[in-house]
């Protein structure tokens, strides 16, 4: 069972962002790239705790949500795939163009809560982004948590978001256990869907907690092998924010139920959200 | 009338019998006794909850639209105005004939202004027709916004228009009764685009007027809905009526809806028509 | 969105690449003088003009807006000036029925080798849409006075 | 944001004079997305766009704005300059600050001004310019000739001759069309056969040229480069492979029926060549009167021929072939002035004839071996009455056009008449007379020096008193009524499109003007074009015209497709339409306005909730569409935009401009 | 305190000398509040078409601007007074809800805040209500308003009024030349004719029914348009886009309405509300069942513009009705 905190907060006024500039570019896949902001003056905008989200805008298009993957001490990371117009225009940045960010939003992972528990990270594609700022924290404080196990997938090799980290930063702290969805030439690693990959490894619900974070598809079968395997619904956890709009909770967008994703998530259990109307 | 609501609802529950339709629309009563709702009949029994009567004034084709790949035929209750914008769909692409089970029934005109300029009390498209057919009454001017407002100057019609549009809540409730505003995505909503502004201001209100008119004007098929829906009351017919009076003084007799096939007068052209420009 | 002051009028003109363009194109070799207030903007073919472009220009601030292409019988795709004297035909009277002054909108047919009717054009439209002054019209903000958000 | 690199062009004095260049290159360094601006003495030189690829490596500029000259003068200058470099050549945008600016105003500030917003301009749609590719499309090399007349058979030839394989297409038999009907061509006299014929031979006989006769077109699908032509060739029960054209099937056929090459002044039995000097010569049955396939009995040419080419159960057979260009050469048929002219019998009388039938009888291998005599007693007449523009320049009747070649060829009956039978008297009603072609006034000088009386005026009225042909008319010059007692009448009728040319035009999607004739892609520069890719036209499909006009078009329609074919691949501009499928509703009013067929609406497999369904939406033919953007107007929802002058685009230009 | 009708206006006049006054008028189409001319006549015989609730949260309203040039944005900070005379009880009650989201939930909107600290509210007692009209089922009392700075209820010749607030005694000393000592009558009670009954555990219940098919037949006629958000005194969904002009620029958050197909759907185009089914649902569930569980008072407060207005004639109070198996309408 996991306890959660859905208390969110933004000082000042929410809905005004202040102007970052974007100090690094890096490609992570055809349609994902990272961007590390920086304010203006060469601070960090502020400090987002694992799970939390900005919202950022490119300021003469519009704006949107996004998670927060990493931070350092003066920069903020996030990890965007190219889906629709805004994102489009976030991809045409360059280093050194201005963005408007406001935030943090949403509650976030409960690194304390966890504390001394296994943790299995399970990310599909894009889902890993959301995810990397709780395993970044706990690799941080490693010895603050048991054993850590990330099993990740997607469609093929070149897909794969975060190389560096997965293949070569993770696996020392961490089990990694990578996939790809169909064989490719020069791919020596696991080929197969997360789902069943997980059922593979047969990890031990015992003491075990799970973040779980991808397409919908994906989370149903997910959902379903973790559930043979005996994971309690209270032991996963995921984040909704892609149905944060206006980060505040009051443009109407994003409840499911009475609950307003932006002011009590995007951060819930599974048997939180099996409780709300099924209207995902 | 009574006589021919039973046969109305004998008509729907027959075919909702038979098992041929999915569904039938026509009208129901609500709380209070001079309006109706549009109704939705799934059972042989829903046919009682049926009403005719002078306030069975909604338009009840546009909710083919929400439903353009139905198991089985869909079951209107189609009067002049109902069979018109089922042409205008059509023509459209947007619905099929074969889904539809039109049950046509000549309309008495109700009390409504707008109904006072109607061409076509009698269905022009149907399976059957319910009752006999009667002569639909000279309509009154068809274009009397139109003509009202082009008497006025030009600042007039702007001052005109401008009071009109700063009511206007852009709730859209005139596009989405609109027969003829079928696209699957509204302009409007792919605000993308850039072609219409979402601000509430008085130009993006206006703009929409006349986008909308100018999307509507050559496939409109005047029968008012859109005023008729406006939580405002807001006359925008006005903006339509000018463009169909424009058309018809242009290459005379246009109407639209009442068939399938006539083209749209935007989507032909003519080598003799009229040069304006020089 | 405040209304300039200045009696500079702003012009644009959406012209056709084959006629009206090369018509302007033309005026340049052969030096005919008009004013600077005509922007061309060059599309296609004048069937390729959207009536909301020309909403949109007097929204953003457009004093005048011409829309160009070749005569009929003349457009280069054979066909697209026919559709354009349909479309601007009806749009012209709608915005003159909407209350834009007829000063402000112009369809011209103008051939790659009628310069002279081009700078021609350009000047009588220019001299109108000065005469009426800056457009305020499609323009406006506010709605009517209503709360202290204007 | 982009990375935008502006070059402002001096054009020596030509711009720099006008517009202060300085004080542009400061204002665009200032654009959103501007990354680099710079100015020149003059871009297009060696130079100048050495330049612009230096600043493109050295800044890492993604899109090019130059500001200089007309597009139209230097676009595909620096188009190609681009393809060097890591921009795409289609991410730029040329500001006109020389022809549009600089040339036409006179004051500097205000110049320099407008400059800047043309920069403005230019910038924000290169904001928004994305990277095109044009793509190519393989060219099949052969190409279809439809209509084996005179025109088909010369661009044939000409295609063929330059080395490509051509498949001529002729609903008939046999080609050779009207003008194997002729007997003499004017003004020379010399005999159409004899020039004719020798044309069918060798197209007949040329190793590139494959006779596809007694076929038409029933479907044609793809575009410039590849159209696939379905293809019908209607049972000819008569085994061509084997059969050598002895004739002796024709002379024991029991059937006699009108000849349709005589025009109906002669029979012809069921099984039949055209005419003698058919091409193939080969005789095909008519299913229509052959007694075995209507009445099932009789069988002689089975019997007969010695090498069993018979097979009365041939059947009609479609096959499919690629072209890479199609050549229309359907020529003409005449008006029929039966239904038109009442007031001249409505073809009750038999000595009434058309010029085409005149042309039979007066032919040596004709009906009557060449004897002018009255097709109702086979006398000779001795007063003859020609009737020019029947059909033709009477709008209330007939067409508004001229048929061109009526006046000549009424000229050269006369001469024929006045030849042949001296003493005759020959009157020619004419509302003009028109000459113009080498040797043609002279050749009407002479005919009325022979003794041909021209009357100016219109026949009112023709009919029947004894065995008189009475015609009424007036003579306009004198004012005076005129009525001629003639033998015979010859009716000069007008010139029509083809039969079946609606549905040809339409498989193609070629426009028909509005008397149907095919439209050209520009009545002065592209006469052998139409305004789809590909399709070509000779001779008279695309109006009335004389035998050397048509083998001149013909031609140069050839001339056209050779310079196609010898293409192995052509590269088409990708500035063309797109549809986004999940906004377009499939309504079709882009389909309507394309003149170029190039939309079609085509059904995808969509979700609706959980239901799989198939809905139509607008699909664009890259390989047709021409990129007018004329659909993009027409779509309501935007579905359908123009690449490289999307609705963003042009909204962008017209914001710049705004600020 | 009372005030003679034929002051009332005078009264209006020193009001306006320090802030803007809004009035319940007929205009040319419709009638809402409209800024008073000093002239114009007040329309209290029906409650307006439009809500008040647009000179707290305007239809369309700047955010900031941003200056890309300079690296600036710069918030917009609305200060102008308002005073609203004439307000209708079930109207105050919808500024209460208003305030919970706006001001009480986890974070303050600065915007509403400004305005609403700027804004007087004078309510007026209904004595006239619509057929439509069920106010007194959604727990407000047409003849009172606590929620209202001044209460006002007609009482023949004159005006009746009760102050509640600070900010209301100063409208009282604005005005108090107009004023004159003397009770009122008691105000007659005044009741609505259409009556809601709903259980005291509607919410529990209609989130129960999340699944039922009830909410097929309840929106079958939904046009899907946002009428019915755009003239709901409590509806405050938006939308913030962006009016750009080269590199500098104005945000905007204009009304948007859960009702249309586009609102909810995603980038990327998933739609959790796919139908209009999912999406009247929601509208209605979250004034009836989703606003009292986080709140704990229901979002509707009977003003019956919804169902006077609905192109459909769709009727929220079928909602309960259906709940409590009293379903009057077949």
């Amino acid at each position: 069972m996991v306890e959660i905190d859905h208390g969110c907060k933004c000082p000042g006024n929410p809905l005004l962002p202040q102007i970052c500039k974007v100090i690094k570019i890096t490609e992570e896949t055809p349609d994902v790239k990272t961007f590390r902001i920086q304010t203006l003056d060469g601070k960090k905008p502020f400090t987002p705790l694992p799970g939390q989200l900005a919202m950022i805008s490119v300021l003469n298009v519009g704006e949107a949500m996004f998670s927060l993957t990493a931070q350092g001490d003066d920069w903020i990371e996030s990890s965007i795939k190219r889906v629709g117009f805004l994102t489009e225009a976030l991809h045409n940045l360059f280093e050194g163009d201005l963005v408007g960010v406001r935030g943090p939003y949403g509650n976030h992972f409960p690194t304390e809560e966890l504390k001394g528990r296994d943790i299995l990270f399970v990310g599909g594609g894009i889902g890993l982004a959301p995810v990397r700022s709780f395993i970044r924290h706990a690799i941080a404080h490693r010895k603050d948590y048991g054993e850590l196990d990330v099993l990740y997938g997607s469609r093929s090799y070149g897909d794969l978001v975060f190389k560096e980290d997965i293949f070569d930063h993770w696996p020392k702290a961490c089990n990694t256990h990578i996939t790809i969805d169909i064989e490719e030439d020069g791919w020596d690693g696991h080929v197969g869907f997360v789902p069943s990959y997980l059922e593979e490894k047969a990890f031990s619900p015992e003491g075990k907690a799970v973040v779980l974070c991808g397409p919908p598809i994906m989370i149903t079968f997910c959902l379903i092998s973790l559930a043979k395997m005996g994971f309690s619904k209270e032991n996963v956890i995921t984040t909704l924010e892609m149905r944060m709009k206006c980060g505040v909770g009051k443009c109407g967008r994003c409840n499911i139920g009475s609950k307003y994703v932006c002011l009590d998530g995007p951060v819930f259990t599974m048997a939180e959200l099996e409780d709300l109307p099924d209207e995902q | 009338m009574n006589d021919n609501l039973a046969k109305m609802r004998e008509a729907a529950k027959r075919a909702l019998e038979s098992g041929d339709v999915g569904y039938v629309i026509g009208w129901g009563a609500t709380k209070f006794p001079d309006k109706t709702s549009p109704l939705f009949m799934r059972k042989p029994e829903d046919a009682e909850r049926l009403v005719w009567n002078e306030y069975a004034i909604p338009g009840i084709a546009k909710y083919l639209l929400d439903d353009l790949y139905p198991d089985k035929p869909i079951g209107v209750f189609v009067r002049g105005c109902d069979s018109r914008a089922i042409n205008r769909m059509m023509k459209d692409n947007r619905i099929k004939r074969e889904n539809l089970r039109l049950l046509g029934i000549p309309c008495d005109g109700k009390d409504d202004e707008r109904c006072t300029i109607c061409r076509n009390r009698n269905p022009l498209v149907y399976d059957e027709l319910l009752w006999d057919e009667a002569p639909t009454p000279e309509p009154k001017d068809r274009y009397f916004r139109a003509n009202a407002v082009e008497a006025m100057s030009a600042d007039g019609r702007y001052a005109y228009w401008s009071e009109v549009f700063d009511q206007c809540i852009r709730c859209y409730a005139c596009r989405n009764i609109c027969p003829a505003c079928n696209c699957k995505e509204c302009y409007v909503d792919m605000t993308a685009t850039g072609f219409q502004g979402k601000q509430h201001s008085r130009s993006d209100n206006l703009i929409f007027g006349v986008t909308r008119a100018f999307h509507v004007g050559d496939r409109c098929i005047e029968c008012g809905e859109c005023e008729r829906v406006c939580p405002m009351g807001l006359p925008i017919m006005g903006q339509t009526q000018k463009i169909l009076k424009d058309i018809n003084e242009l290459v005379g007799d246009y109407e639209s809806g009442v068939d399938a096939e006539s083209e749209n007068y935007l989507g032909v052209f003519d080598l003799d028509d009229k040069d304006e420009f020089m | 969105m405040s209304v300039k002051e200045t009696n500079d009028p702003k012009i644009i003109a959406f012209c056709c690449n084959w006629c009206t363009y090369t018509g302007a194109d033309l005026a340049g070799l052969n030096r005919s003088h008009y004013p600077e207030n005509v922007h061309i903007v060059r599309v296609p073919c004048s069937g390729r003009v959207n009536p909301q472009f020309i909403l949109r220009a007097f929204r953003n601030g457009c004093d005048g807006v011409m829309v160009c292409g070749c005569h009929p019988g003349d457009c280069h795709y054979s066909t697209g000036n026919y559709f354009t004297r349909r479309r601007f035909t009806l749009m012209k009277r709608l915005l003159e029925y909407n209350g834009i002054d007829p000063g402000r909108f112009h369809a011209r047919w103008i051939s790659g080798s009628e310069a002279g009717k081009f700078r021609d054009t350009a000047e009588e439209v220019t001299a109108m849409v000065r005469k009426l002054g800056p457009n305020t019209r499609y323009r406006e903000y506010a709605r009517r006075e209503m709360s202290a958000d204007e | 944001m982009s990375k935008i690199g502006v070059f402002v062009c001096h054009c020596g004095t030509n711009i720099a004079n006008t517009v202060d260049v300085e004080r542009a290159v400061a204002s665009a360094r200032e654009l959103p997305g501007v990354a680099f601006a710079s100015e020149y003495k003059y871009m297009c030189s060696e130079p100048g766009q050495q330049m612009i690829k230096d600043a493109i490596e050295e800044y890492g500029l993604d899109r090019v704005v130059i500001a200089s000259c007309s597009p139209r003068m230097h676009e595909t200058t620096f188009r190609k300059m681009l393809k060097d470099t890591k921009v795409n050549p289609y991410m730029l945008e040329i500001a006109n600050i020389r022809e549009q600016c600089s040339w036409v105003h006179t004051d500097k500030a205000k110049a320099t001004e407008k400059a800047i917003r043309l920069i403005r301009m230019s910038v924000a749609k290169a904001a928004r310019d994305e990277p095109l590719f044009a793509s190519s499309i393989p060219i099949e090399k052969r190409a279809l000739v439809i209509g084996g007349g005179i025109a088909g058979i010369q661009a044939a030839l000409d295609i063929a001759d330059a080395g490509h394989e051509v498949a001529l297409l002729e609903r008939e038999p046999s080609i050779g069309g009207k003008m194997a009907m002729l007997d003499k061509t004017f003004p020379t006299l010399d005999c159409s056969a004899c020039i004719s014929t020798p044309k069918m031979v060798d197209a007949g006989a040329h190793p590139n040229i494959k006779l596809l006769t007694s076929c038409e077109v029933v479907k044609t699908e793809g575009y410039i480069g590849n159209f696939q032509v379905t293809i019908r060739r209607n049972a000819r029960y008569v085994n061509h492979d084997i059969c050598t054209g002895c004739g002796l099937c024709e002379t024991k056929c029991p059937v006699k029926t009108d000849s349709e090459f005589n025009h109906g002044l002669s029979k012809r039995p069921a099984i039949y060549k055209l005419f003698p000097q058919a091409v193939p010569s080969k005789p095909v049955i008519d299913k229509n009167s052959c007694l075995k396939l209507t009445k099932g009995k009789c069988g002689v040419c089975e019997k007969v021929c010695p090498l069993g080419c018979i097979d009365y159960a041939d059947e009609d057979r479609e096959f499919t072939e690629t072209f890479g260009a199609i050549v229309f050469a359907t020529g003409y048929e005449l008006i029929d002035w039966t239904a038109l002219y009442g007031e001249y019998g409505g073809g009750r009388y038999p000595d009434m004839l058309t010029g085409l039938q005149f042309e039979r009888l007066v032919n040596a291998s004709g009906p009557t071996e060449g004897h002018i005599v009255r097709p109702s007693d086979g006398k000779e007449p001795k007063t003859v009455a020609i009737v020019k523009c029947v059909g033709s320049r009477d709008p209330k009747k007939g067409k508004s056009y001229c048929s061109r070649a009526c006046c000549m060829y009424a000229a050269k009956h006369a001469h024929q008449i006045l030849d042949k039978l001296p003493g005759t008297r020959v009157f020619i009603f004419y509302i003009d007379v028109r000459t113009p072609g080498k040797g043609y006034e002279e050749f009407y000088d002479q005919t009325r020096k022979d003794g041909a009386i021209y009357v100016r005026g219109r026949i009112s009225k023709i009919y029947k008193d004894g065995d008189k042909l009475v015609c009424n008319g007036e003579d306009t010059l004198l004012g005076k009524q005129v009525k001629v007692m003639a033998d015979m009448v010859v009716l000069e009728t007008a010139m029509t499109p083809s039969s079946g040319i609606e549905e040809l035009a339409t498989m193609f999607g070629v426009a028909r003007d509005v008397n149907d004739w095919i439209q050209e892609a520009h009545p002065k520069l592209r006469p052998v074009e139409t305004q789809v890719g590909g399709v070509f036209l000779a001779g008279t499909c695309q109006g009335p015209r004389d035998i050397p006009d048509t083998v001149a078009h013909a031609s140069a329609a050839a001339a056209k497709v050779v310079s196609l074919l010898n293409k192995s691949e052509m590269e088409t501009s990708p500035m063309i339409s797109v549809v986004r499928r999940e906004h377009c509703c499939g309504c079709g009013a882009c389909e309507k306005i394309c003149p170029y067929t190039a939309i079609t609406l085509e059904e995808i497999d969509d979700r609706v909730g959980a239901k799989r369904v198939k809905r139509p939406i607008a699909s664009v033919n890259s390989g047709l569409c021409q990129g007018c953007g004329a659909c993009t107007a027409a779509c309501r929802t935007g579905a359908i935009d123009l690449l490289g002058f999307r609705n963003a685009q042009i909204l962008e230009e017209v914001d710049a401009l705004c600020l | 305190m009372k005030i003679k009708k034929d002051k009332f206006k005078d009264a209006l006049a020193s009001i306006a000398k320090e802030a803007k006054v809004f009035l319940p008028m007929k205009g040319v189409y419709a009638s809402e509040y409209r800024v008073w001319d000093g002239a114009g006549e007040p329309f209290f015989e029906r409650n307006t078409a439009l809500p008040p609730k647009e000179l707290l949260f305007p239809r369309s309203e700047r955010m900031y601007e941003y200056d890309l040039n300079a690296g600036t944005v710069t918030e917009a900070a609305p200060d102008e007074k308002i005073v609203i005379a004439g307000i209708r009880p079930c109207d105050v009650r919808s500024v209460e809800h208003l305030d919970k989201v706006f001001l009480e939930s986890e974070y303050t909107d600065v915007y509403y805040r400004a305005r609403r600290e700027n804004l007087t509210m004078i309510a007026y007692g209904c004595a006239t209500p619509a057929p439509t009209c069920f106010c007194d089922s959604m727990d407000v009392v047409p003849t009172d308003a606590p929620g209202a700075d001044v209460v006002m209820n007609d009482a023949g010749n004159s005006y009746v009024l009760t102050v509640n607030t600070p900010k209301g005694e100063h409208i009282r000393d604005l005005i108090s030349s107009f004023l004159s000592e003397g009770k009122a009558d008691d105000v007659p009670a005044v009741s609505c004719s259409l009556k809601v009954e709903k259980p005291d555990d509607l919410h529990k219940q209609l989130i129960a029914r999340f699944d039922d098919p009830m909410w097929e037949t309840l929106s079958d006629a939904c046009l899907g348009c946002g009428c019915c958000s755009y003239i709901c005194p409590t509806c405050y969904c938006f939308d913030i886009g962006r009016e750009n002009r080269g590199k500098t620029g104005t945000a905007f958050r204009c009304w948007d309405s859960c009702m249309f197909s586009d609102y909810s759907r995603m980038a990327g185009g998933h739609n959790p509300r796919p139908t209009k089914k999912e999406r009247l649902r929601n509208r209605y569930l979250h004034k009836l069942a989703y606003f009292p569980e986080r709140y704990g008072t229901s979002l509707c407060v009977g003003c019956g513009r919804c169902i006077d207005k609905c192109p459909a004639r769709l009727d929220i109070t079928n909602v309960p009705d259906i709940i409590q198996g009293s379903e009057s309408n077949g």
